[in-house]
């Protein structure tokens, strides 16, 4: 066939390049590949921006921690992200498998382990979190994407049942600290001991004691905002939390329940922060829009029942975690029917 | 009111906070074998509460009528064998040995009972009836209960009537249930997952039952404080209730 | 008994099998619940793997000396009978002697009667082998369960406690006077502990055989 | 048929009278010897709780058991009250000393609890213990936090607030039923 | 053309999910339609429609005119061959069509004598159009004149277009539905016809409503295109009603079409006949205006030939059975950083591994792109971010499906109605992890219609 002659430019033949370029050094002949459509992407997220995305709406948080907490903050934060990173390492190394730091989760579980502990918890309490939250939380189900829990809260729970007097209510107490406010036990912990109740401003600028990252329900709001608009997180999920512990908490209010309303539950503690970081993690939650209602629902009643009747003054971790076992059960009843109803059985 | 929260109380206890895997660790063979799949593990959860509860109800009733000291049937023979006897019959020596039989006993009644009447029950957990002789939350239940059953010669710290002890096993058979339910969700999202080879199995099992159990704990304390938010304001009056002597 | 009947393997490497090939902890995955409610010391640990030794080893003999006797379709019931009396027994005697560990046992003695690793020798070799065949199986499961109780244990009082032995020898593995660096990890004490360990071990245990085998 | 059955069974017969005559002889045996270390569990306690007491007489009073503390001439020195309830996690079982009158604690024993190790079970530690000695059995006790307490107030173990309340709760309720139920005038 | 111009309307419905990639349309949304002289040689594939192959009704060496019939076949769900050019039928041959089939072919060597450009255009596209005069038509007469003329569906799939419109008494039909949404980006082929041609898309649509016995007549076109839309609202009248609907992909999908137009939903592996739908894409409209109309048989297609690796982006008349070859040729041939060709558009084309294959009646583009167009980031794992649930036009869970036909999962596949797919490709475009979704589910749905359909 006297193809080239017709299309001196198109390969004659399926176009091994370098068999094309010879023919024709002077002009190369594009190089062809083929491969199942579709042939376009979208391009516009990878899973590295995604977790690019929860370190810069992390920022907020951040910069509040830094100041309340001063190089407390940031040492326990360095402390987290460096074991963390080691730890993906460690047992990447273990298992013969490439390098995985570059895909960032690692950091951001670090991040998040680190924001989530107290300023004054000892060094080793940052590095074993880190290492539990990698191994127990990550490594173990196969590594990125294949984990049921958020390996953070695993490291954070592991280190928290593990060292009660360095994460306990009173381990908050930090006197170094310049910031009066921080000081003190934490605003949850001094009402369940005690009833006092905090005023709201200071619980929503955070401009009170707490874990790094959890004090400024402003800063949480900021990031969580920022995450939802782009999309790294679902936004049903802190929608759904909010929501459920809103309308649960009002609902207590309206009976005359206690003095910390529902605007005290909604501003303190971890709870914006783990509705908008935490919850959101894309692995360990469901996949469905309806599952992920349920999802967040049911995280905002846990941490609500949790708070109100545990001997825990906090829930975010426990209702995450929690949460997170139920979430294959839920993508299992939520799994939406096609449009225009199931496929008909084959004969 | 008083009673139903008290139910609730026991509810939460048994279940969530003092759940019979995460908490007891009982009944970790078929929590491992059985967890693989989301039906059949429902389907064994919910054959275990179903003979747990019979079974507590016999082994209350065994143990109060005819094995701890003093009780009332074994008395009566005693008396009708030597009259004018003082001494207190103790059986509970045998508590072990009877419990494991009145357990295997149950399971083959509710086996025959289910099969003639509700045959479609027998088919979505009958094929897990049998296994369930030798699984340790039934008879870890049985013992429980037996620490309760109050009995005449020396005051038991908490009694339980029968029906305490039903809810009890009752809500003790749904803990297991919830927990190998929730681990088959998890094993099934798993299945397809790289987990590393001298884990899968059984290691992973552990593992995924120890971050279930962590979480588990966030309900610690939880009756505690409810029953201190539920108690009617005057405490003495509580106080009374909860020594209302031995049925 | 004919010879060819009991070509199987000879009494010591029963023994032996029990101890690791067929460790009914770690290979079988038998004996679970006592593996995680007794071993946050080692004193627990050891005390329940004795007591199943002794229910294994005393069922094992007694069914080996009866078994031209047995129906088999009363065998459970024979078996499960002869289980149950030998824990009683071990149950009382613990309770008369070692009052306290009695108590810290609690139910979990009396929870060896549905120990799946007794009836287990019981159906698959004592009912089937010589005496002396049957009491060294159920030598070697007995020790097998109690090494495998004691590695849990040995991990989780280390770090849990910072001891070896503490109650009874009293031996500090972490210097009590230990550096600010350390403090005890009390989830080791918890369940959670309890579940992780022994995952983790299970992995180790599977690891290094997989290699064993490997190289063989 | 009936003579098949028993043909069926008679090992299992032998067996069960066999076992039951083993473990009537255990129970024979041994039986003095638990009980005997039951009671040592609670008895064995009651020279720390109330000062003065060599051993303790077992009384049934309403229903429960209470010990009478008596020294070595068979004086009474106090009581010894055995209490239980709800704890942060599990049941706590302790006892509480009292003086002649049950008008003074005098001691506080932690038998048995199940609470969080490292901060709940610090209930048992003898220092946390000891606020109780020297407090008035005439008014219930409350709990404080962050603060030493006062006459009628026992300060919190840290962190473990809810096993402090509850340990102050038993011992509460315990102390007003006993004052209610104990044989007037004595002992 | 017409006496009274109808209104836009806006849709009833809508879908949920779909993606709107880079439309690209610009490369050659402003080339008008040209003709391509037939080469040489032409290669008619004996089956290039869904249903029976056709056998030849010629011998080899025998002398064909124009439209002259080359191959039929006496199944229901067929469409005959007829010759785009005058010449030579030679012996049989044999074609790999794009989706790798490997097909038999009549080839043709063309004659010296053959129509003018010009007058090709006019037949197909120029004239008038006759509005009044359908009602004296009979149905049945409609439907033997369109499958006489060999036509089928030009939007891609390539079915018989006389089964969808012979009617039915079981399933009674009250819209014809006509397709110029074109969503593929790039494809500007229904486009220029649509403003080049809108008299013969209305005609047909109406004969196609005559046929079909239909009382509704909607051309649903995406917004993206406001010439073609205004085209058509001036060349129709009342009965024909132009609807405007959003600009997503895969909107051009008949699901997604007739659920929008007519706020109706087609049942999984159901047919628009089953919600009283027919939907006919804008050129075949123009084929079965021409059929009744002209007594002309489908001999030739618009062919949009586009995208950065292309020297001059075309559309194109191009004859049915020439390769893509003669069309690149036709542009200006390849640039130098063309990476790869595609049979279609980039969503749901098919790559091409050569330009051998020929253009059959259902080929709507030609799309080369560059290398660095095509190029993807290296796979990494799912981390269930639900991108494609979301993008999903069908509510599935691409990211399950994938792993059920990796792990040859059947169960899970099953449970998550692997079967639903229609492969549109949203979910491998949204992906983050840059996995590949649809292709992944489609080796599945292969695989277990072997495995678990037998």
């Amino acid at each position: 066939m006297a193809e080239n002659a017709v299309t001196p430019i198109a390969p004659a033949a399926p176009p091994p390049a370098a068999a094309s370029a010879r023919a024709a050094p002077a002009k190369p002949a594009p190089a062809l590949s083929v491969a199942p459509g579709p042939h376009i992407a979208s391009g516009a997220l990878t899973t590295r921006r995604m977790m690019l995305d929860v370190i810069l709406a992390a920022l907020p948080l951040l910069a509040v921690s830094v100041y309340l907490f001063r190089q407390y903050a940031v040492f326990q934060i360095a402390i987290s992200v460096i074991g963390a990173l080691a730890a993906e390492r460690f047992f990447g190394w273990m298992r013969r498998r490439p390098n995985t730091l570059g895909d960032l989760s690692a950091a951001v579980t670090g991040l998040i382990l680190g924001l989530s502990l107290p300023a004054s918890a000892p060094w080793y309490v940052g590095v074993i979190g880190a290492f539990a939250g990698i191994g127990f939380g990550k490594a173990v189900f196969g590594g990125l994407g294949q984990n049921i829990f958020n390996p953070a809260m695993v490291g954070r729970a592991f280190v928290m049942i593990a060292f009660p007097a360095a994460l306990g209510a009173s381990a908050y107490v930090a006197p170094t600290l310049g910031v009066d406010a921080v000081t003190q036990a934490t605003p949850l912990t001094a009402f369940k001991m005690m009833g006092s109740v905090a005023a709201l401003k200071p619980l929503f600028l955070g401009m009170t004691n707490g874990s790094i990252g959890e004090t400024s329900a402003l800063a949480a709001l900021i990031g969580g905002a920022y995450l939802c608009w782009r999309g790294t997180a679902a936004w049903r999920i802190p929608a759904g939390g909010i929501l459920a512990l809103a309308i649960l908490a009002g609902a207590s209010d309206l009976t005359g329940g206690s003095p910390w309303t529902f605007a005290h539950h909604l501003s303190s503690g971890a709870f914006l922060f783990g509705a908008f970081f935490i919850a959101t993690d894309p692995v360990s939650s469901p996949l469905t829009p309806k599952g992920q209602w349920i999802f967040g629902a049911g995280f905002g009643a846990l941490v609500l029942l949790i708070r109100a009747f545990s001997g825990y003054p906090e829930g975010v971790m426990f209702s995450v975690l929690l949460m997170n076992s139920v979430a294959p059960l839920i993508n299992r009843w939520t799994i939406p029917t096609p449009v225009g109803g199931p496929a008909p059985e084959r004969k | 009111m008083n009673y139903l929260v008290s139910v609730l109380l026991l509810a939460i206890s048994t279940a969530l906070i003092n759940n019979m895997v995460f908490h007891y660790f009982v009944g970790n063979c078929p929590f491992i074998g059985v967890s693989r799949r989301v039906d059949t593990a429902f389907g064994m959860g919910a054959a275990v509460t179903f003979v747990v509860t019979i079974a507590a109800a016999l082994s209350w009733i065994m143990t109060y009528f005819v094995l701890a000291p003093g009780a009332p049937l074994t008395a009566a023979v005693l008396r009708l064998v030597r009259p004018g006897s003082t001494a207190v019959a103790d059986l509970s020596i045998l508590n072990y040995i009877v419990y494991i039989f009145v357990i295997a006993w149950a399971v083959q009644l509710v086996e025959m009972y289910v099969r003639k009447f509700f045959p479609p029950l027998y088919k979505s957990f009958g094929v897990f009836l049998p296994l369930i002789t030798t699984n340790c939350v039934i008879l870890f239940t049985c013992l429980e209960i037996m620490k309760h059953v109050p009995v005449a010669g020396a005051p038991v710290a908490e009694p339980w009537g029968l029906d305490r002890a039903l809810i009890f096993a009752f809500f003790a058979g749904i803990g297991f249930l919830i927990a190998i339910v929730l681990m088959a969700g998890i094993r099934e999202e798993l299945e397809h997952c790289d987990v590393p080879a001298p884990l899968r199995g059984p290691g992973i099992t552990m593992i995924i039952a120890g971050i279930l159990a962590l979480a588990f704990l966030g309900f610690t304390g939880m009756d505690t404080t409810l029953a201190r938010r539920l108690a009617p304001k005057p405490p003495p009056a509580s106080a009374e209730t909860a020594a209302r002597p031995a049925p | 008994m004919s010879e060819r009947k009991n070509d199987g393997p000879t009494p010591m490497e029963r023994f032996l099998g029990g101890l690791i090939p067929e460790n009914p902890v770690y290979r079988q995955i038998l004996g679970i619940c006592p593996s995680l409610a007794v071993t946050n010391t080692m004193e627990g640990a050891l005390t329940m793997g004795v007591a199943a030794l002794f229910v294994l080893l005393c069922s094992n003999i007694l069914i080996s000396l009866i078994r031209p006797l047995l129906k088999p379709h009363l065998r459970i019931l024979v078996f499960t009978l002869t289980i149950a009396t030998f824990v009683t027994i071990a149950d009382r005697v613990l309770a008369a002697y070692l009052y306290d560990m009695s108590k810290q046992l609690g139910p979990y003695i009396p929870l060896i009667i549905v120990n799946c690793v007794i009836i287990a020798r019981c159906e698959i070799c004592a009912s089937k082998q010589r005496v002396f065949t049957a009491a060294a199986d159920a030598l070697g499961q007995g020790l097998g369960f109690t090494l495998g109780l004691m590695t849990i244990a040995t991990v989780r009082e280390i770090l849990g406690f910072g001891t070896w032995f503490g109650k009874w020898l009293g031996w500090r593995v972490i210097p009590a006077t230990a550096p600010a660096h350390w403090s005890n990890w009390v989830i080791m004490i918890l369940p959670p502990g309890a579940f992780l360990t022994l995952g983790l071990l299970l992995g180790v245990f599977n690891a290094l055989t997989a290699k064993k085998e490997k190289a063989a | 048929m009936k003579r098949n059955y028993i043909q069926q069974a008679w090992l299992v017969i032998v067996l069960a009278c066999l076992f039951g005559a083993a473990l009537a002889a255990v129970h024979a045996g041994l039986g003095p010897r638990i009980a005997q270390n039951r009671l040592n569990d609670t008895l064995s306690q009651i020279p720390t709780l109330v000062e003065g007491a060599a051993r303790g007489e077992p009384l049934e009073i309403g229903g429960r058991i209470v010990y009478r503390a008596v020294d070595g001439e068979g004086a009474a020195a106090g009581w010894v009250v055995p209490a239980g309830g709800q704890g942060f996690a599990d049941r706590i079982e302790l006892l509480i000393g009292l003086d002649r009158e049950a008008a003074q604690i005098t001691g506080l024993y932690i038998l048995q609890q199940n609470e969080t190790p490292g901060l709940g079970n610090r209930v048992t530690e003898p220092e946390w213990r000891a606020r109780f000695a020297g407090q008035s059995a005439l008014a219930p006790l409350t709990v404080v936090k962050g603060r030493a307490g006062g006459a009628g107030e026992v300060e919190a173990v840290t962190g473990a607030t809810v096993s402090s309340q509850s340990v102050v709760g038993i011992v509460n309720e315990a102390v007003a039923r006993f004052r209610r139920e104990r044989p007037e005038g004595a002992p | 053309m017409s006496s009274e111009s109808s209104t836009v309307l806006s849709p009833p419905g809508r879908f949920a999910g779909g993606v709107h990639p880079p439309e690209h349309k610009e490369l050659a949304r402003h080339a008008a339609i040209e003709v391509l002289p037939p080469p040489a040689e032409l290669a008619l594939p004996l089956l290039m429609h869904t249903g029976a192959p056709c056998q030849p009704v010629v011998q080899p060496r025998a002398e064909v005119v124009y439209g002259a019939l080359l191959a039929d076949s006496d199944a229901f769900v067929s469409a005959p061959i007829h010759a785009p050019a005058a010449g030579v039928v030679q012996r049989e041959g044999v074609a790999t069509l794009p989706n790798a089939r490997h097909v038999k072919t009549i080839p043709l060597k063309v004659g010296p004598h053959q129509m003018a450009a010009e007058e090709l255009m006019a037949d197909m596209f120029g004239g008038e159009w006759p509005e009044d005069g359908i009602a004296d038509v009979a149905p049945e007469e409609i439907v033997k004149a369109v499958r006489a003329a060999g036509i089928v569906g030009q939007g891609g799939a390539a079915f018989p277009t006389h089964v969808k419109l012979a009617r039915n008494p079981k399933k009674p039909v009250d819209t014809i539905l006509v397709n110029g949404c074109e969503c593929e980006p790039y494809l500007t082929a229904d486009y220029r016809v649509m403003v080049e041609a809108p008299a013969p898309v209305i005609s047909g649509a109406r004969l196609a409503a005559r046929a079909a016995g239909a009382a509704t007549i909607i051309i649903a076109v995406e917004d993206n295109k406001p010439e073609a839309i205004e085209a058509l609202r001036a060349a129709a009248a009342g009965d024909v009603k132009i609807m405007s609907v959003p600009t997503r992909y895969p909107m051009g999908g008949e699901k997604q079409t007739v659920r929008v137009a007519t706020g109706r939903t087609i049942p999984t592996g159901g047919l628009p006949l089953d919600v009283g739908v027919v939907v006919i894409n804008v050129e075949t409209a123009a084929a079965i205006a021409r059929a009744v109309w002209r007594k002309k048989p489908l001999t030739h297609r618009v062919v949009t030939v586009t995208g950065g690796g292309i020297a001059q982006p075309k559309n194109i008349l191009a004859p049915i059975g020439c390769r893509y070859a003669d069309l690149v040729a036709f542009c200006g041939g390849l640039k130098p950083e063309a990476g790869r060709a595609i049979a279609g558009g980039p969503m749901m084309g098919f790559a091409l591994g050569d330009f051998n294959a020929p253009v059959t009646k259902g080929t709507s583009g030609l799309t080369v792109l560059t290398a660095e167009d095509v190029r993807r980031a290296a796979e990494t794992p799912c981390v269930r971010c639900g991108r494609c649930v979301e993008a999903c036009p069908l509510d599935l869970m691409p990211t399950r499906l994938a792993l059920a036909a990796r792990h040859k999962d059947w169960n899970l596949a099953k449970r998550h109605h692997l079967m639903a797919c229609m492969e549109c490709g949203c979910c491998a475009y949204v992906c983050p992890a840059a996995i590949p979704l649809v292709q992944l589910i489609r080796m599945g749905k292969v695989q277990m219609m072997k495995e678990v359909g037998k």
